[in-house]
């Protein structure tokens, strides 16, 4: 009666089902009795109470098929023309099944010996690392040559500008990035004059408030003060 | 022994980092030849080994590793909330097979197993022992799978060259 | 002593517990006394501070805690240290900046170079090349950035007078 209760899923899948035979049996796995094999493999699946499509499929197409081998040991070997030699008639039909089955088994061993490391690790208890802020340390052997190098290549990519366009030293696009930059920063929100806390020049002054104007026009801030002389905030407004 | 004063600072060193420690990095911190620093933990070890100590020094996933002896570990076990870690045969087998096949695709476990093995990789690769490696250069580009650093650290290897030998050579590819 | 053979237990214990662990928990988990375990601790620390160990126990927060040595501070400090071989172009860029220009300000480095400097300006002083000098005194006290005495150290000069002179007039405002 007890072997009414066997479960599909006591077995991990059609081979483990096959080596439970096997080693019930004694079979040599290098000689196996197909035959017999079949018969109690297809017993096993009709003994199985509940039935989950899922897992039976696997264990449905295990039963196929030693059908299928059990069936080419047993037809009359093909007489073969004097030519030909069909490879796969000398093959034993049981081979593949056997191949698998081996191994199968070795990472059934395999995984046993794994399970005693990881039985003896547990046994080690470590302890968490201790956060230390991470220091970056400067470069090393920098050479003054480079620093030179690189002042030159400022100065040139520079040179352009400084000469030519010194007054556009600060344009109105820029001047309407930089309060987006400074919103974004923020939060969206900035007081009026932090707007205007650059370089303090004059020039610069008339860009900001240029490009306050320019960005109000784009309804891309509003400006907001709630009573006179109170502070003036500058508002991103959200975009729909 | 010449570097015996540097013993106390690897011990310091491996305390502060938990985590296992490459002897190249401990030997760039302390100055010294990556042989020196196999010489002092080796000495290091068997003082804290041959003494009434709680703690030795292991080597795995790369680096050299602080912790408890095992013969304390039910002690230790007695205050360290220990978790029921341990994973299920199937997991178990389909791991192996990841570490000593990798990279391997999901099918070519599968064909080995004989199941479906999705359920068990999403566990394997949670628990992080699991990673993808890329993708296999046939039809279809199948993700291949290998083992984590925390593979070795779960199972005390040094590296994955130190898993054990399988038992049958007929399948020594 | 008689249980000298539990000092390995309480340093294990101390070990995987990272906080203070009270004297009443530890008795507990060995079955002593109190009194014991203070015994214990108290040769466990002698052991620790007298030979070429790395680590000691604290007293703290009404517990006993494993922390490495006081005198190794400065090794243990160096585990976090990452040294950054090389600057990045726009490093080198700013850097040279600073360094001709001294005392400047963000704005001024980013009206030379074009482009914002926040990030290769914070990678400067974490890299503990540039350092803060004071505040400009015009509106909004904009921050003035210098070069550090890591500065010097790292292209060999002994003061700040050792630059070379720049060669064009021009740029000297």
């Amino acid at each position: 009666m007890l072997d009414y209760e066997i479960k599909l899923d006591a077995f991990e899948g059609p081979l483990d089902l096959l080596m439970h035979l096997i080693e019930k049996n004694k079979i040599d796995i290098y000689d196996i009795p197909i035959a017999v094999l079949t018969e109690q493999y297809i017993e096993y699946l009709d003994r199985f109470q509940e039935f989950n499509i899922e897992i039976a499929s696997e264990f449905l197409v295990m039963a196929a098929t030693l059908l299928q081998i059990k069936s080419r040991i047993l037809l009359p070997k093909v007489k073969k023309t004097e030519d030909e030699t069909d490879i796969e008639d000398e093959l034993d039909p049981r081979q593949e099944l056997i191949d698998r089955l081996l191994e199968y088994r070795r990472f059934k061993e395999v995984s046993e010996i794994l399970d005693q490391l990881a039985e003896e690790q547990e046994k080690l208890f470590f302890r968490s690392p201790t956060l230390i802020p991470v220091q970056y340390l400067p470069p090393t052997n920098l050479d003054i040559q480079l620093l030179l190098e690189a002042f030159h290549s400022v100065l040139e990519a520079n040179a352009d500008h400084t000469s030519l366009v010194s007054r556009e030293k600060f344009s109105v696009q820029d001047k309407m990035a930089d309060i987006i930059f400074l919103l974004d920063k923020q939060a969206g929100t900035i007081l009026f004059t932090d707007a205007f806390t650059r370089s303090g020049t004059k020039n610069e002054f008339i860009t900001t408030f240029l490009a306050l104007l320019e960005l109000m026009k784009l309804k891309t801030v509003t400006i907001k003060q709630t009573q006179p002389f109170s502070p003036i905030y500058i508002n991103r407004r959200s975009e729909e | 022994m010449f570097y015996a004063n540097l013993k106390g600072h690897v011990e310091a060193l491996l305390f502060i980092n938990g985590d296992p420690v490459p002897a190249g990095q401990l030997a760039e911190i302390l100055n010294v030849d990556k042989v020196n620093i196999e010489e002092i933990v080796a000495q290091l070890k068997e003082d804290m080994d041959t003494s009434e100590r709680g703690l030795t020094i292991i080597k795995v996933a790369g680096g050299y590793q602080l912790c408890t002896k095992p013969e304390l570990a039910a002690i230790v076990e007695k205050m360290a909330q220990v978790l029921d870690n341990k994973l299920s045969v199937p997991a178990m087998e389909t791991l192996s097979i990841i570490a000593f096949k990798q990279p391997i695709t999901k099918q070519e476990i599968e064909n080995i197993r004989g199941v479906r093995v999705d359920r068990v990789l999403m566990k394997l690769i949670d628990r992080l022992l699991v990673k993808e490696l890329g993708r296999k250069k046939v039809i279809g580009r199948p993700i291949l799978y290998g083992t984590t650093e925390e593979f070795l650290k779960c199972f005390g290897l040094d590296n994955i060259e130190d898993l054990p030998l399988l038992p049958d050579a007929v399948y020594a590819e």
